[in-house]
């Protein structure tokens, strides 16, 4: 359907005599569809944070609007673009406009190497886990943006904790993903599934220690709790974000949202075999989009039960749990996994 | 047309780049040296080095720039003040810089590239070219032959890999030593 | 594929470069230096991929050096910034015309 | 054997390393180590000895070579030398070496220094042996000094006391001034030959003297700045002064360093070299006349002494004449000889002096008397060394200064006879000093008779050594006896030829020995003559020999009048010259210089680069047009 639209709108261009620019019009088209089925897919993720929520609180959580309260989100979303826009009078102008942007564009733009079935993706990138690790680390400048322009103490100060709990939890979280590097020899993300497909296991199995690296480190980089110390709302009242509103604080919100898809669906395709099939289900007539998506929700829901599972950390501690205890484990698994690659194979 | 837009982020760079040296405010310096990185490694796309590309925006964007901004925010009592940014060199520095800016363009303009009888001046020359002296170890498999490049034992870069690790860890733990507060 | 002279590669490394040099040489705070330093070695790498690109394409040494050069930029900017805070913690300031005690 | 003749010096400096790192706190174990060594050394040495005879005279010198290290054109070498010559010296050394370890064992019992004593003296035989073992000038000059500090270490063993410490200064010292004729030379060899082997030198020496590449007066040149060496370390005139002083050592020192083996170095040089001095005639005349004068100069001295070891130490002086004399009339076998078995019974005279101090704890011979009946084996080992020093027949020295007098009287030097004369008048000096000291010690009443009260017979360990070289000193002679002759047809320079034994010249010599004994018994066994009312009427002489000539003020004024005031001129200069003119002003420039170019360091960075690149700017626009 989306070659479809794209070829259409080639012609289109042809026809008005640009079609030196048809390049653009593929990514173009991609982009919107997946803005379309992302942004629902977000509204479906806040339901379902707060029914999961609910439920580990034994309450019932949103019922009111829809069924089971499915458009609960909607409706809040409605509220929040038409809310009036507040703006600090001593804020930093460029940063202030341009930080939610960033936030929003920097995880989305995440999305375009994750193959959701056997060859579909955006964009099939030989160095695709690079890729995303390096696309999202923009969020920093965003939330140092954001923090530095709105010209409030907490807000700084949520900024610089964010800050620093991102850039010390990207080290785990990139050395976490080294050893299936390793093993599978590809950074593709689709090659590192057909890896696990032509090997018979998913990683998750050998590398069990990394796979539970990884989602903690995705869960601090997303600041979620227990890791949400820059958000604290008891501490810092909103952190980095305080002072946005409206659609600003949307999109932010809504970048918080893809970050988690995003590391989730990484972990997915990394660890848990991305598209195939369950063991013993492969003769099922299920679509490997929705082995997948049921994959996605599974760890999404492991990370929103962490919310309600954990105490929140202090600072220190979550910086020397970072550093002290997770990048020496990562190390050490990068170690004991190259000393086995090289006496036994390629076969771990 | 692709041209255009190597052109546009041409444009781009340059002038964040100026601005990044002559604007008051060191943060919106350190913001447009972000998007300068940002599109240098675009410029390295253009060249079809993406693992590069990736690296400049993991290395320069991800951790230098967020590195110069905790640096600016942690000194940023100074920032504000009323004295000049521009010391009193400003000037002699004019010419300076355009000094070398002039006598590279000029020793480009000397080169055999500047003829435009080189086989390999552009790209397009090179792709046209009957058999393309293009060898595999490009393009899809570039961070491999990069990787074997670095650690290759004869005649590679194995040496200077292990240096640069070394420094990297001095420098790493210079830093800390460097930056600490002395324990009262 | 695109048919870009490689002089106007070089051409905007030249640029790229004299304002970095511009900056190194006309800022106070240490920090604006320490940027226009990054802004050459970029300029650098520029010259060295458009190289690499244009008319070696039998060795990987360019892609080599610029990854070298992009390690020891990190190392440098991390080494650098833990200065500029100590002096920072010194004497309350980053501007560099005011650190001489090497003044002669 | 031969092949692991290198083993020999190695094995010694193992002991001495093993002992200083190790085994310092235990006495026993650092003496054993240090003994049971030199026992493998002598061991070493027979087999050589042995493998060496079996050998066809011809086929008797082996060299080997290791190269050390390399500066063009030179190529250093360490090596072994395997000759007559060197086995000879080899087994001198590490007998008398052996022997003396084991009298030390008692001697020093008690010393806290005991393992460092047994240490220097592994560290002093492994030197020696190495100088003796030495194929080039280099190592033989490296084993030179070696030895050189090893003297210095031991005669400064009792360092506390002032007399050792200013001895061993001195000895150091007076042993430079030759040292550094002889560095001289060594030198000069290189220069002028490219190498420093022997047998290289020799070859080419000879062949450049015979097609008249080199003046035999250069080559003799070169002979006496080595010959300065040997005066230095073999204590002849005028550096001797040392060797008397050097006695503030432990006894076993002088046993082995003073009288026996490393005095004995430069008789041993000047034979190893012995080709460079037989060029010129010249060389020789002043090499005999120098030893001639050194022989009679110090037994008159010894006429006079009340010092035990200092009697002996004048007499080592007055054989060591000898032997220099002996090899400067051409006697190089007869030289060796009178070494070799000077060694066994100067070394056994000082090692009985050494039994009879252990005994009185005194060095005065006045104190000492009738120590017969209490030291019996002392005194018994003591006559027979006496007796043998005096060059009765037919103990060893009879054979030895017998063929010294017969060389001397048969040589071709100008002045001769006047040699010869002067030997026999020593012959007979030494027959009345060495029994003038016997009876006193040994003989009539004792003087003393606290000390003679405390007199004992030393241990065991201290006499079985004695025991030995009074065999030695009866029975090393026989080697030579005439028609046997099995000493000259081993070590001899050049040709061989037989020597006929003149029986004249040795009934001659034995009755002025016999006549200065009888003198000597007239004066102080019987007391027919006494010696006070003798030195009462002739007090000027013996005033002169008692002072030992003034020699030493003759130094100490020489050393005040024109090396203080050369030093004053050097410190006038020094202070006004260099001082003030050269260091300040260079300091003085150096100041200015830097403040002037310290206005270039503004200390602002930015402007260093501003320079750098505007420098690279200019450099271009120079380059280019």
């Amino acid at each position: 359907m989306v070659h479809l639209i794209a070829n259409l709108l080639q012609q289109a261009l042809g026809a008005v005599g640009l079609s030196g620019f048809a390049f653009i019009i593929n990514p173009i088209v991609s982009a919107v569809v997946m803005f379309g089925g992302i942004s629902v897919f977000v509204m479906f993720l806040v339901w379902m944070e707060r029914k999961v929520s609910a439920h580990m609180q034994s309450r019932i959580g949103p019922n009111r609007v829809g069924v089971f309260g499915l458009l609960q989100t909607v409706a809040d979303a409605l509220k929040l673009t038409t809310k009036e826009d507040i703006k600090p009078v001593h804020r930093d102008k460029i940063p202030y406009y341009i930080a939610p942007i960033i936030a929003f564009v920097a995880t989305f733009a995440g999305m375009i190497v994750i193959p959701f079935d056997k060859g579909v993706s955006v964009q099939n990138l030989n160095i695709g886990i690079l890729y995303v690790i390096s696309i999202t680390s923009f969020t920093v400048i965003a939330i140092l943006s954001a923090g530095w322009s709105s010209n409030n103490k907490f807000a700084l100060l949520g900024g610089f904790r964010s800050a620093a709990q991102i850039v010390s939890y990207e080290v785990p979280l990139v050395m976490s993903l080294v050893p299936v590097i390793m093993t599978a020899g590809t950074l593709n993300l689709n090659n590192v599934v057909e890896y696990q497909q032509k090997a018979g296991y998913w990683f998750v199995v050998p590398q069990f220690i990394a796979f539970l690296i990884f989602i903690t480190s995705a869960t601090a980089e997303a600041n979620r709790a227990p890791f949400d110390i820059p958000e604290a709302e008891s501490e810092l009242i909103g952190g980095f974000h305080t002072e946005y509103s409206g659609v600003k604080f949307a999109m932010f919100f809504l970048g918080e949202y893809i970050a988690i898809i995003v590391s989730s669906a990484v972990a997915v395709t990394v660890f848990l075999g991305g598209w195939l099939p369950l063991p013993f289900l492969g003769s099922l007539p299920i679509p490997g989009f929705a082995w997948f998506v049921a994959k996605l929700l599974f760890v999404i829901y492991l990370i929103m039960a962490f919310r309600w599972t954990f105490p929140r950390l202090r600072v220190d501690q979550l910086m020397d749990f970072g550093w002290k205890v997770l990048i020496p484990i990562s190390i050490l698994n990068i170690l004991i996994t190259g000393f086995c690659i090289l006496f036994f194979g390629k076969g771990v | 047309m692709a041209n255009t837009i190597f052109y546009l982020i041409a444009g781009i760079i340059i002038c964040s780049a100026f601005l990044v040296v002559t604007l008051r405010n060191l943060f919106h310096c350190a913001l447009f040296l972000a998007l300068a990185m940002f599109g240098v490694s675009g410029v390295f796309l253009f060249l079809n080095f993406e693992f590069l590309a990736i690296v400049q925006v993991l290395i320069y964007v991800g951790a230098v720039t967020v590195l110069i901004i905790f640096g600016i925010m942690l000194t940023r009592n100074v920032m504000d003040d009323k004295t000049r940014v521009l010391n009193k060199q400003v000037f002699l520095a004019i010419i300076a810089a355009a000094a070398v800016m002039t006598i590279s363009f000029s020793a480009v303009g000397k080169s055999v590239f500047f003829e435009g009888d080189h086989p390999t001046i552009t790209m397009a020359e090179t792709s046209a070219a009957p058999d393309p002296p293009k060898p595999s170890s490009l393009g899809q498999n570039d961070v491999y032959a990069l990787g074997l490049e670095l650690i290759r034992p004869e005649k590679g870069y194995a040496f200077s890999f292990e240096f640069v690790s070394v420094l990297l860890l001095s420098a790493l733990v210079g830093a800390i030593v460097v930056a600490r507060k002395e324990k009262s | 594929m695109n048919s870009i002279p490689v002089l106007h590669f070089l051409y905007l490394s030249i640029i790229l470069f004299s304002i970095g040099l511009f900056g190194v040489l006309i800022r106070k705070n240490a920090i604006s230096v320490l940027m226009g330093v990054e802004l050459m070695l970029n300029a650098v790498n520029i010259n060295y991929l458009a190289f690499a690109k244009y008319w070696n394409w039998n060795t990987l040494t360019g892609p080599v050096f610029v990854v070298f050069v992009i390690t020891i930029a990190a190392a440098e900017a991390a080494v650098a910034l833990a200065i500029i805070i100590s002096i920072y913690r010194q004497m309350k300031s980053t501007n560099v015309d005011e650190v001489h005690y090497l003044r002669g | 054997m031969i092949e692991y003749s290198w083993l020999i010096p190695t094995m010694p400096a193992l002991a001495y390393a093993v002992i200083i790192l190790f085994t310092r706190r235990s006495k026993v174990l650092s003496g054993l180590i240090s003994i049971l060594t030199m026992a493998a050394c002598l061991g070493l040495s027979v087999g050589i000895l042995i493998e060496v005879l079996a050998k066809a005279p011809a086929d008797r010198v082996i060299s080997i070579s290791w190269s050390w290290l390399e500066i063009p054109p030179w190529t250093a070498h360490v090596g072994v030398l395997i000759d007559p010559l060197s086995v000879n010296m080899l087994l001198v050394v590490t007998l008398i070496s052996l022997l003396v370890q084991i009298y030390s064992w008692g001697y020093m019992h008690g010393e806290v220094r005991f393992s460092s004593y047994y240490s220097y003296l592994s560290l002093f035989t492994s030197s020696m042996l190495l100088l003796v073992l030495s194929n080039n000038f280099l190592q033989i000059f490296v084993g030179w000094e070696l030895v050189g500090l090893c003297s210095y270490l031991l005669i400064g063993f009792w360092y506390f006391k002032p007399e050792a410490a200013d001895a061993c200064k001195k000895a150091f010292v007076v042993n430079r001034v030759g040292d550094m004729g002889f560095l001289m030379g060594v030198i000069t060899i290189g220069m002028v030959f490219q190498t420093f082997d022997f047998a290289e030198v020799e070859k080419m020496v000879s062949t450049g003297v015979a097609n008249g590449t080199f003046q035999t007066g250069f080559i003799a040149g070169i002979a006496l700045l080595l010959f300065c060496g040997a005066v230095g370390k073999s204590a002849q005139f005028p550096l001797h002064v040392w060797l008397p002083d050097a006695m503030e050592g432990p006894t076993p020192v002088s046993a082995l360093i003073h009288a026996a083996t490393m005095v004995a170095a430069g008789v041993f040089m000047v034979a190893r070299t012995y080709s460079l001095f037989l060029v010129d005639q010249h060389a020789m005349t002043v090499v005999a006349f120098i030893g001639g004068f050194t022989a009679l100069f110090a037994a008159s001295i010894a006429l006079a002494q009340d010092d035990i070891k200092r009697i002996l130490a004048y007499s080592t002086l007055s054989q060591l004449g000898y032997m220099i004399m002996a090899l400067g009339v051409g006697g190089y076998t007869s030289g060796m000889f009178h070494l070799t078995t000077h060694a066994c019974f100067k070394a056994l005279l000082f090692l009985g002096a050494g039994s009879v101090i252990h005994g009185v704890h005194n060095q005065d011979i006045w104190k000492m008397g009738g120590l017969w009946k209490k030291m019996g084996i002392t005194a018994a080992t003591f006559v027979i060394a006496t007796l043998a020093i005096a060059g009765i027949f037919p103990l060893a020295g009879f054979w030895s200064k017998d063929a010294i007098l017969a060389a001397v009287y048969e040589s071709q030097i100008p002045g001769h006879i006047v040699l010869y004369f002067a030997a026999v008048f020593t012959a007979f000096l030494t027959a009345f000093y060495m029994f003038r000291l016997f009876f006193v010690v040994f003989t009539g009443e004792p003087r003393d008779h606290h000390a003679h009260d405390h007199a004992h017979e030393s241990p065991f360990t201290m006499t079985i050594p004695l025991m030995i070289l009074a065999i030695l000193s009866i029975s090393v002679g026989w080697l030579n006896l005439p028609g046997f002759d099995a000493y000259s047809k081993f070590v001899y320079h050049g040709e061989f030829h037989e020597e006929v034994f003149n029986w004249t010249m040795a009934w001659a010599s034995l009755l002025v020995a016999i006549a200065g004994i009888i003198l000597s018994a007239l004066f102080y066994y019987w007391k027919v003559f006494s010696a006070e009312k003798t030195a009462e009427t002739f007090k000027p002489i013996y005033l002169l020999l008692k002072n030992k000539y003034y020699v030493d003020e003759f130094y100490g004024w020489m050393v005040k009048k024109f090396v203080f005031g050369l030093a004053s001129i050097c410190t006038w200069f020094d202070d006004n010259v260099v001082d003030d003119g050269m260091v300040d002003g260079s300091g003085w420039i150096t100041r200015k210089m830097g403040s002037l170019f310290s206005l270039t360091q503004t200390g602002y960075v930015q402007n260093y680069a501003l320079v750098i690149f505007g420098a690279v700017a200019v450099i271009y626009l120079m380059v280019s047009f």
